[in-house]
């Protein structure tokens, strides 16, 4: 069994060995403590000189390895907990995200910073967070996230080795401890992948993944989810299907921005209904961009649409406070049961 | 000005800490608290040394290793496992937990080094309503890497806000010696916005006290920031199994750098049996009743759903 | 005459006056300058002591002004370009919005912190954003943006004197040399105002305006818009009307987050047809909550939705290629044309 | 190793900022130039004397007073005019203006600090992939107020960057003196972090050179940090008509500071007046051909819509 923990270590360990220009700079990411989660260890014994321990500098280090990206190296970021990404804010939107096309396409900024996000683990209001919807819609700024489907190893080592462009990589803490699963390995769904193209790029890297429940009427809504809440998502979709024969579709998609949507719209198509599951609080998540364009395309084709997120609250500490306030499977059924 | 310290209270304190903390480890496996920890095992002198020169109306400002400085302050132990346990009695009804807390004139936060310009707005604001309070923020070695202390250091220091900047150097930040994070000297970082500075290199709370004394009195005098740091010795993990140092080494700053050894040594034995009698108690019931209390309802959250 | 400028100085003189713990941080706010943008003119010398001029440091003096906010002042930060609120997210997301929840209801933030936002003035990339999006939807901040039409300097005296929670008050540029208009005086429109009730809080302070077209047929799209964009928006309702007998009402918030959208599910149940227009780049805008809340409530009745909004690049410097990058009365006329 | 310095070249490098920024401020009421711009009048020295002693490969990192910078560094005036004017034929096509260029290893930024960490990653990756090059990074007095300028140079110190932090200090950032905004004195922000510093007060090209090529040649030779904190006077406005500063006191730092008049004295009249025409014609020249130069194309807007 591969858990994704092990998958992105060893797509680091890959990339180290692939391409001697890259480079991880972050906070504890030395032997043996290897980072806060784990997902650098053995990286600065296998490659010394080229794991950079850093001071606690976020945003510093954010704008050093930007400098490093402008010049020819391709160097990771861990930002030791994704609460922190606030702090890197004016490195990302006024700075990194702006060089290529402000400068006239005359640059690359091929920089990956990876941060691990997400609540249910008691650490409370500044350790829980999903805050990667304030950049969503950064022109410029690529947002990946990994779910436990398909290929988190390789979302990361394309986007370290072969993306010229700044990424931000979302790892949702609850996944790490999910073994890898392989799309068409999958018990009761069936898989498809697809690749949106992305205006003007051509084809994308990140793919979305639609699960259809094998041998299961036409569903009945689709369900939209990312990271760890693909996983609640696909348990949710079991539910809905055995207990109350509400069938669904889950489309799941690593790339969340730019937004590319069109896995979404041939299932929505389908189904008529739309339900989006995020961590992340409620108000101007990622979800609005998947309802909003979703209208746009499909107008009263549109039958129902619902989004699953946070309480619109600082995460709490207290367990039983935390569990209430971020999604869970039972909020999923329930609000797709109100859909049909 | 500086409080003639009771030696036996300042020890009834440093073991307050001292087993408060021992307990958050050693319970901390049997699932009984939410999230982590960061505890204060080896530098209880500094909070109660610095804490003990504060005037009522002082403001404390924290950081995550904040249940030393939460509990010289005064807090109650109770209400701190009851925070840690997610109760509805906690310090912050269970909100926060371990690093946000918040009672009285004491503020923690988890973000390092964001707490710095907010204490440095607290001590402007006391000096702006003429109240007399000063205020203290505490900070890690390691927090030195962010940028807005130096903002707050350059403005605290242009509009003299009365403010003491206390540095606890414990030589490490998570597991990143300090050598691989801070250049140069930590006091001149400090002169060098026009701050000045002591610096001890103690674990013992009849040094430290009456340094921080002298300062909170210069800046109670005549409002203006003052700089405190402290060298000093990290006992523990630094939150709960993640001590990559040597042993060795750590067994060595258990053995000359222990805060309750150096000032115990002071106290006759029966003094100090009593004290260790009473507080262990009072850690224990504390611990106990915190155990009973109820949690928070789920349901009072905005926007909860019945289920 | 009063212009939006005139209007907010006025407000802040008046708050000052009116409770002296009001006071100001910013960059360049002492007289004869005023600010940048002359909206704390004539504060020093009327005020000396309470006007604190900072050094460039946008984070700490919006740390600062929190913890005086903390502990009983009302202070007003002024951030001299939006474009730099980047730089102080983490203080709004981690500290200022968390502090009331997260110390259990213990504490108030009165804190006001403004900033003039958006472009067409040819000030390039790192001067012209409309960035309020990326606040949009943390929860315990509330965002204003007053347009021309009522009362924007009420608005801000209030959000300075009456709140007790924190606001990011944006103050589009092009507003502060607008007119003032009283929505019963404006030719061609008529007004009503309302304000949306908020979860556990009563009503808002701040109003939303809804205009329609005095004497024609009931409106075929609902516009919405704010701040700057209200009167281009304002502007092509006149065209849509006299050029192409497309009749829109126009329904303007003051308050962005927290989203309270009634007025325009009021209209939209009328028109069926909703159009958002924003000067923030397009994904994951304002925008996107105002359809997703639509089509979650109103379902297949939410016939069309469109959003029109800057183009997802950097801000250009050259005036012809910013024209472009911005919304203009063109585009949301040329949408609307192909809504109906 | 600092290059043995041609006075003419100097001094017609001098001349030609000068004449760029005059002809820049004169012609922005015509209204060819978009947004706004922010003049190196006065300072001139600075940038002609430390670019002087860079190597062809070094990098670099300006802010929003950026034209003498990029004047000095070698870049065209009349790309320049046409950046300023929003034509394709700019620096950057016309999307980034006076504060946002790049040609070369020169890179510009407007955000006041964030430039920073940028120049201290380029030396860091130079030294990693051995290049030899190093980076020079301008900045004002003022963004010494931001904090992302200490996270650099605390790592900029621990990793040995090969950088040159170069503080052009004016004593005035847009309108406010120095005095309200810089606590302590400037160098020791740099010694603080383990960063050696050369102060000096001139505005004489022959004092800068010298003094920059001995940092950079220290730089090089053996990659590290250090810093040359100039002393400097801004002549014009901030940006077009904000000068706020008593007149007076201006016309006294044209007086006594102006780089021009200071160097310009070591050359014979006629060497002056023959540069003084070869420069005013470039400058014409330049500004005549950006003007005719033609506007990119909206259409190549992504997602541009055709009218
Ligand atoms: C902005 C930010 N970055 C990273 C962390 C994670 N973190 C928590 S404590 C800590 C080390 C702090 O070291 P120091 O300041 O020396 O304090 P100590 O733990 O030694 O008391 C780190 C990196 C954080 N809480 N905040
Ligand atoms: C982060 C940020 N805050 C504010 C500004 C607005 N601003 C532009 S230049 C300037 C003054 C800079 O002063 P200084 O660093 O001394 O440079 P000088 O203008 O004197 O060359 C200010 C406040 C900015 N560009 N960036
Ligand atoms: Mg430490
Ligand atoms: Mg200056």
């Amino acid at each position: 069994m591969t858990t994704v923990l092990d998958a992105l270590n060893q797509a680091l360990h890959a990339a180290f060995q692939a391409d001697e220009t890259v480079f991880l700079l972050g906070e504890d990411v030395l032997d043996p403590y290897g980072g806060a989660f784990k997902v650098t260890r053995g990286l600065s014994t296998a490659y010394p000189g080229r794991v950079l321990p850093a001071p606690i500098s976020e945003a510093g280090i954010t704008g050093i390895a930007a400098g490093m990206a402008l010049r020819g190296l391709r160097p990771v970021v861990e930002i030791m907990f994704g609460d922190f990404i606030t702090l890197i804010a004016d490195q990302l939107v006024n700075h990194i995200a702006k060089f290529r096309w402000m400068y006239n396409d005359q640059v690359r900024v091929p920089l990956v910073i990876r941060t691990p996000m997400g609540g249910r683990r008691g650490y409370g209001p500044t350790h829980s967070q999903t805050l990667e919807k304030i950049y969503l819609g950064v022109p410029g700024l690529r947002v990946l996230a990994p779910s436990s489907i398909g290929d988190p190893g390789g979302l990361l080592s394309r986007a370290i080795l072969e993306d010229d462009n700044p990424v931000l990589f979302i790892e949702n803490k609850l996944l790490y401890l999910l073994p890898v699963q392989h799309p068409a390995g999958m018990e009761e769904f069936e898989a498809t992948e697809s690749k949106a193209e992305l205006l003007g790029e051509g084809d994308s890297y990140a793919p979305t993944f639609t699960l259809a429940l094998g041998g299961a009427p036409p569903a009945a809504i689709t369900l939209v989810a990312y990271g760890y809440m693909a996983e609640l998502a696909r348990q949710a979709a079991l539910r809905l299907a055995y207990e109350f024969e509400i069938f669904t579709e889950l489309v799941i998609p690593t790339q969340l921005a730019p937004f590319e949507i069109e896995a979404v719209l041939a299932s929505t198509r389908r189904s008529g209904r739309l339900l989006t599951i995020e961590e992340g609080t409620f108000s101007l998540g990622w979800g609005a961009e998947i309802l909003a364009r979703s209208v746009e395309a499909l107008g009263s084709g549109l039958r129902a649409a619902r989004r699953v997120a946070a309480l619109e609250v600082p995460v709490p500490a207290s367990g039983i406070l935390e569990l209430q306030a971020l999604p869970s499977v039972e909020h999923i059924v329930q609000t797709a049961k109100k859909m049909v | 000005m500086s409080p003639v310290p009771d030696p036996l209270e300042l020890y009834r304190q440093i073991l307050r800490i001292r087993r408060f903390e021992e307990t958050v480890l050693n319970k901390f496996s049997s699932g009984v608290f939410f999230g982590t920890t960061h505890t204060y095992l080896g530098q209880e002198a500094n909070a109660v040394g610095v804490l003990s020169c504060a005037r009522p109306d002082d403001i404390v400002v924290s950081n995550h290793r904040c249940h030393g400085h939460f509990l010289a302050y005064g807090g109650e132990p109770r209400a701190l496992f009851a925070e840690l346990m997610g109760r509805e009695t906690g310090v912050c009804g269970g909100r926060g937990g371990s690093q946000h807390l918040h009672w009285r004139n004491f503020y923690s936060n988890g973000v390092q080094g964001g707490t710095v310009p907010l204490a440095t707005g607290m001590a402007l604001a006391e000096k702006l309503r003429g109240s007399g309070a000063a205020a203290i923020v505490f900070l890690g070695d390691g927090t030195l890497g962010e940028g807005i202390v130096y903002e707050s250091l350059n403005i605290a220091s242009l509009w003299r806000a009365p403010i003491l900047f206390v540095v606890e150097n414990n030589r490490i930040a998570q597991t990143t010696p300090s050598e691989l994070a801070v250049a140069g000297a930590i006091a001149t970082r400090f002169e060098a916005f026009g701050i000045s500075c002591i610096e001890l290199d103690s674990s013992d709370v009849l040094e430290i006290l009456p340094a921080a004394g002298r300062l909170l009195d210069e800046i109670h005098a005549e409002p203006s920031p003052r700089a405190l740091v402290l060298h000093t010795a990290r006992f523990g993990p630094h939150s709960k199994g993640d001590d990559t140092r040597d042993s060795i080494d750590v067994e060595r700053l258990r053995r000359t750098r222990d805060p309750l050894v150096i000032h115990g040594a002071r106290l006759p034995e029966e003094q100090r049996k009593a004290i260790e009698a009473e507080v262990v108690e009072q850690i224990t019931l504390a611990f106990r009743l915190a155990l009973g209390d109820p949690a928070p309802d789920p349901q009072s959250l905005p926007g909860a759903t019945t289920p």
